[in-house]
């Protein structure tokens, strides 16, 4: 979404110099429903081309449980985006989180809320330190944060290292962690019971001993579409989201009308930092392990997600529906292929015309229906 | 002309990471030996696969004048000149991983190792005997060619139909992808991964997930804690051991031997392959969970 | 050429000998003025004189060099434009502080939003606003399509509207326009004199930034010339009449066979 | 209301009935003008009443959404201003079309440097550009301290000033002015009056934009009044008076109370 | 370099408005000569921790062959990134361009000259038609060149494949090539002559037969000061050069002014897969080979080190020069590590590290010597 709204109040007079549009014409002017414009162009090529399985229940969790991953930092790398600001260190801020996680629960023995607290607590910091450095120095984040990108990344290196010893996996965390609540708000699935009563009444599909092939909607999934709205909320309702599309549209201008700039780019320095950690506990309670190798590239596919979704990599512009939707779109081109029958090697080109493709019909069907330029 | 133990330095260049799980077990033999022949020991590797970039550590390494030099050797044409120059200014060499075929051209004193694609024909033969027709094999880093060659070795040993998955470091990532090409083509009825932690265990996750543990093969080259686990519940066929560690950690010893004392094995030494089936994997977990297996 | 009038309140601002280098670019090299409640001080000069840079540094945007800065005779030091605003400086800058890809409202209210709910939950509501923005701006002779439109797609004149009509919604102690009436139609200005007028008259003090000379008498209690980055003097109304301060506007500069080619006209 | 003017000669550029739409704004819906060579044509209307999208539609910057655009009598379609700059118009855009980044000269000869030596090693002489800038901006009025300083650090009047220049450098047929004079000073206004005057003497045909009447009847020949996306007449200087006009570009607006009030002085 | 020329005409009268600022303080406005601190220092740190052999001429030669040829890449990426566009694709082109170089030379048998042409005029198209995308459809670089970072990436593997009959790997160059002054153009080294005689003369350190351990000046080295002598002189005194800050800073603007705003970017577009194929065509000579992995995340490198060289990601500000400096700053932090005594797990956490520290050392001279803001 954008900062200019489009669900105007109903004027008085209508003014002669207005045009009138439809309805769709309306909606669509909104940048996230372009991105819907490409996620239907995706959807409806894997629908010819896709083993059906794709389509099934089990076929959609199975691309919705990374996508959603991804899309958590996607919303958050596209908060930062619009506040005009780069974060090139999420992918390694998720390989250290998962650390700082494993050996909190292992090495130290805390509790699952209390690492949970500390990992959260330190992603923050680290992200604030991002922040302040970009701001006192006035070095272009994509610098800073890339220099955080390898520091963080090697020191989960070695501290994996330390932790276990010598290998670079960490592992063990299941049994330190046992089950509960706590646990289940992090990893696992969600509505459970649903899932086997539906299964029960043949509603959707079982396995031959009678258990759902699908037991139940991943938390990750429930976090992305949360985290979705929430940001959502806030960039178009509150007057934090002001202040977002304000330091990224012109920070001068922003911060001669009185908004707090810095203020602004360090919370959302911390905030990315916090999406980061949040997807390493969630992936470190799921895999029961960490690893050197985890969240690799991620900050990559993040600001892919965001700019498929409409957000510009300059700043001012974007919205947290269209990372939602980039991130769906990516995860869908990039499991979708498995279930087709090209040949694997042509994985890359296949991901990468895709990728274009989505963006140009996106960019196509809001240019039609958004009228000339 | 005994030399003094703690002058003598070793350089060993790899391909693979300080962060690749295979690699940094080579790392802790190299970091090994070094302690049990108290000399002092370089690794080093490019950031990425990069031909380019390990033949430019090599002639760093060279310039720095060390007693020995150990080098992978997965692409002979880019790196064979750098280790060349290594030969003839005097630094003796040993291959280690990959090379063995081109080690003794190339002037290297002997190779320690075994090559990517018989361990990977090795598997592949196995999984054969147990049944297997219809094979995936997880590739996480297409391009690598010591991966490829694992891929290539298991399809040539498999015989049936094999196809390459190509996949990402991330374990959601290749659990989706294992579990979509599980339930595109259920004629798939073994799962080869090229790495233990990045690509086997999410891909038991997929086959868990897919309700058809027992009726897929899981095999995995090198190990990890969680799938030698796996092994012993009888989940997964086996994971490949080449004992890595020892691609570290002899060449150390033999090179400290030969700077001291002039004493070097006449031939080279094959590591593995080593496979880790239901029986002995309860034994290698915890040697595994500290990065020597 | 010196301020002849005793002030027997302290001024709302002073700066004396106030001085701005932006590396080796001398902008202000030792300015002094001051401005008391309702009173409009004008302050003329030619392009490039630094009056921005003055107003610059009364806002907060820029830091002087030198020089002393007392707002109600106290010393003070601004650190960000905001310090100022909440001291009652509003200012309407020349390269206006908007934001082109955000709507009128979100630019109108922006970094003073209003807001409803409890916390956490506190929001904005932009219905609200968009009303007032509306109204705000008919105020000023502005009729806008649409308060959601981008303000980069407003006309250079609209921009200006919205900037001013901001500046008088939110109030304040002191006013500064730099000069707002430059883009702006003939009724429009009007509109922003006659604002300018009421302000002096609720006992706001005023600095307003102009270059015609018609609109300085018009509204003006005094009239303070810079000249490359230097005060030329101050001059109360009934000191000097229209074309002395037209000449001295000019810098000095022999306008005379100008303006009488043109017929006296400028 | 009509004009009643009748040419002798082709216009130089004439359009009929010029439509545009942004998205669902219409910015102008149905506008004719003309302007024949040795006029200076004022265009003349409230804020937003789409003077400065008219002239982008002349100089190629946007392309009209219908009507006729003639140059010399020929039907013409510019896809870019560089087409419009080919065709001999040249335009000074109210918000410049500089780079802030860049120094004045590279901005000065931006898209027309002169090269010297031989391909393919052709250079620009920026010695000699820089020296050519500093006398241009001199005759305009303006002192510039150094030409290689960056033009976003220019005060708003002497950018003015880069733009105004570097257009009559150039030369062209048409010389098209975006409000040229509402960011400079008494001195510089003249100076662009006057040039204004000089190139009309040479036979270039002249629009110029402002919203300052008395500017306007100083050069202008012709007078052409929009008004939300309308025009509203052209007249001939002969055919109206100062004050009539100024109640035109006002829209028609009840003006008289409020003039009144600040002592009749906009 | 910046638009901003510093070497003033000496003009008749001073102006009394500027402040008079001594020699030093104007050569380091230059943005370049900002870099120049921060290679200062990361030599000087290098100075105290690193093996002494680093800084003899072969330990030079060892840092400069890996520094030119990432450097020739940040080059032509820093000129693209001055007019206002990101590419992606660099790395991918490196690897596509050899395999197409390869191929051309092996499996079709042709002359090195023809593989060559074919290569540079593939490679044109290739950057002209991402230009033409970027272009037509007004989406951001980032996302068409990440697309085609895929696509070539994708396209390489599945051309080594069937030029090899399977394998990812190309060899057996060298056979086809053979030897001659065109090569000698390409690969290997120049001045050869010089060494052996300052080997002769014992002026270079030599082995123990006599050869000179450094045999010459790597020719990447030559092309690399080449090309960015070449493009400094157009940046900075041709009108090319005043269209590429032109079209960065603003293309409105500079489309207003007349400047053909779409041709200036196509062909920088044009010259940055250029230089991708030059790097290709040097590589797959010197290496006799060419692999599906080459060139991977040079793009990443290619733009830290324009970034480290003072070039704005925002587009119309920067210099040829810093990106020289840029790369070499790159190339020494990353090759330096393996002189000193750290222990390789700390690799990336220096590596960060050391380029925070150059840049923030860059940024603080400058500031310190250009006065406050
Ligand atoms: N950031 C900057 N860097 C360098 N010089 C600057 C900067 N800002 C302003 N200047 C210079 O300082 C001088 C004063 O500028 P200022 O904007 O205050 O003038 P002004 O009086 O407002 O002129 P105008 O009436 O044209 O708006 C100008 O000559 C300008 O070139
Ligand atoms: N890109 C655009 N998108 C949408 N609306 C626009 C756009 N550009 C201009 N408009 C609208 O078109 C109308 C005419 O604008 P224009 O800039 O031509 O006015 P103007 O006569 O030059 O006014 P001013 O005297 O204030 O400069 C304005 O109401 C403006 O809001
Ligand atoms: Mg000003
Ligand atoms: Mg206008």
């Amino acid at each position: 979404m954008t900062p200019i709204e489009q669900n105007t109040v109903v004027t008085a007079k209508a003014d002669e110099r207005i045009k009138q549009v439809g309805f769709l014409t309306h909606m669509m002017r909104r940048p996230e429903l372009g991105a819907v414009a490409g996620l239907v162009l995706v959807v409806a090529f894997f629908f010819l081309t896709a083993d059906r399985s794709m389509f099934s229940l089990s076929g959609v969790m199975t691309i919705m449980a990374p996508a959603s991953q991804l899309g958590i930092l996607a919303i958050a790398a596209s908060l930062l985006m619009i506040g005009g600001e780069f974060d090139l260190s999420i992918g390694s801020m998720v390989a250290f989180s998962g650390l700082i996680f494993g050996a909190a629960l292992t090495n130290f023995g805390q509790p699952l809320w209390i690492s949970i607290i500390i990992t959260m607590l330190l992603a923050a910091a680290m992200g604030a330190v991002n922040g302040q450095i970009v701001i006192r120095t006035r070095l272009p984040s994509f610098i800073v944060t890339l220099a955080f990108l390898f520091i963080l990344r090697g020191l989960t290196l070695v501290g994996l290292k330390w932790a276990t010893g010598g290998s670079t996996q960490l592992r063990g965390i299941e049994e330190v962690v046992g089950d509960g609540p706590l646990k289940g708000a992090f990893s696992g699935v969600a509505f459970q019971p649903l899932f086997n009563w539906l299964a029960q009444h043949d509603l959707i599909e079982k396995f031959d001993n009678g258990v759902p092939k699908v037991t139940g909607v991943p938390v990750s999934v429930l976090w992305f579409i949360g985290i979705a709205v929430v940001a959502t909320w806030v960039l178009l309702r509150t007057r934090t989201g002001n202040w977002i599309f304000a330091v990224g549209g012109d920070p001068n201008a922003a911060r001669n009308s009185g908004v707090p700039v810095d203020r602004v780019k360090t919370g959302l320095f911390a905030l990315t930092a916090c999406a980061a950690a949040l997807v390493a506990i969630i992936t470190v309670l799921d895999a029961g392990s960490t690893d050197a190798r985890r969240g690799f590239q991620k900050e990559f596919e993040a600001i892919i997600a965001a700019v498929i979704g409409g957000s510009l990599l300059t700043g001012g512009y974007g919205s947290a529906i269209g990372a939602f939707f980039g991130a769906i779109i990516f995860g869908l081109v990039s499991i979708g292929l498995t279930y087709t029958q090209f040949d694997s090697d042509w994985f890359q080109v296949f991901l990468g015309s895709m990728l274009l493709l989505a963006v140009l019909f996106n960019n196509f069907i809001r240019r039609k229906v958004t009228g000339e330029r | 002309q005994v030399a003094v133990a703690k002058d003598i330095k070793i350089i060993a260049v790899t391909h693979g990471q300080a962060n690749d799980p295979f690699w940094s077990v080579v790392k802790n033999g190299v970091t090994a030996g070094a302690k049990d022949a108290g000399v002092q020991v370089d690794y080093r590797a490019p950031e990425t696969f990069d031909m380019v970039a390990m033949s430019q550590l090599i002639d760093a390494a060279v310039n720095q004048k060390p007693d020995g030099l150990i080098v992978s050797i997965p692409d002979s044409s880019a790196l064979g000149p750098s280790i060349k120059k290594a030969v003839a200014a005097g630094i003796p060499v040993i291959s280690i991983n990959s090379g063995s075929d081109v080690s003794k051209e190339l002037g290297a004193l002997l190779h320690v190792g075994q090559d990517e694609y018989g361990a990977g024909k090795a598997a592949g033969e196995k999984l054969k005997e147990m049944g297997g027709k219809t094979g995936i094999c997880i590739n996480q880093e297409v391009g690598n060619v010591s991966l490829d060659l694992r891929c290539k070795g298991f399809a040539d040993g498999f015989g049936g139909e094999v196809k390459v998955l190509p996949v990402s470091n991330d374990p959601a990532d290749v659990r989706a992808k294992v579990k979509a090409a599980l339930s595109s083509n259920t004629a798939i009825d073994t799962v080869m991964a090229l790495g233990a932690s990045t690509a086997g265990e999410p891909a038991l996750d997929a086959v868990k997930d897919a309700g058809l543990v027992g009726k897929v093969n899981v095999a995995t080259f090198d190990l990890s804690a969680g799938f030698l686990k796996a092994v012993a519940a009888g989940e997964a066929a086996f994971a490949i051991d080449q004992q890595q560690f020892l691609q570290g950690y002899l060449p150390v010893v033999f090179l400290a031997n030969d700077a001291k004392y002039g004493l070097i094995p006449g031939g080279n030494v094959p590591s593995g392959p080593n496979l880790i089936t239901k029986d002995k994997a309860a034994q290698v977990v915890d040697l595994s969970a500290k990065g020597i297996r | 050429m010196a301020d002849n009038k005793v002030e027997t309140t302290t001024p709302v601002i002073e700066v004396k000998n106030i001085v701005k280098h932006y590396g080796s670019v001398i902008a202000l090299s030792g300015v002094s003025m001051q401005v008391s409640s309702g009173e409009v001080l004008c302050l003329l000069g030619d392009n490039g004189a630094g009056k921005s840079t003055l107003i610059k540094t009364l806002s907060g945007v820029v830091r002087p060099s030198g020089g002393d800065f007392l707002v109600n005779g106290k010393p003070v030091a601004f650190s960000s434009p905001r310090d100022a605003l909440d001291a009652g400086i509003a200012t309407v800058y020349q390269d206006l502080a908007m934001i082109p890809l955000m709507s009128v409202t979100r630019n109108f209210f922006m970094g003073r939003e209003p807001r409803r709910g409890i916390r956490p939950f506190r929001y904005v509501d932009f219905k609200h606003c968009n009303a007032v923005t509306r109204e705000e701006m008919q105020k000023i002779g502005i009729d806008i399509r649409d308060p959601n439109q981008a303000v980069g797609t407003l006309s250079g004149g609209e921009r200006q509207c919205v900037a001013i009509a901001r500046a008088v919604y939110f109030g304040a102690k002191v006013l500064i326009l730099d000069e707002p009436t430059s883009a702006l139609g003939v009724a429009q200005t009007s509109m922003v004199l006659k604002y300018i007028h009421q302000v002096q008259q609720k006992g706001l003090g005023v600095i307003f930034i102009t270059h015609n000379v018609r609109h300085a008498y018009a509204v003006g209690s005094r009239f303070t010339i810079l000249n490359r980055g230097k005060t030329l003097g101050t001059f109360a109304k009934g000191e000097i009449n229209i074309d002395e301060l037209q000449n001295l506007m000019a810098g000095g500069k022999e306008l005379q066979t100008l303006s009488n080619e043109l017929g006296g006209t400028i």
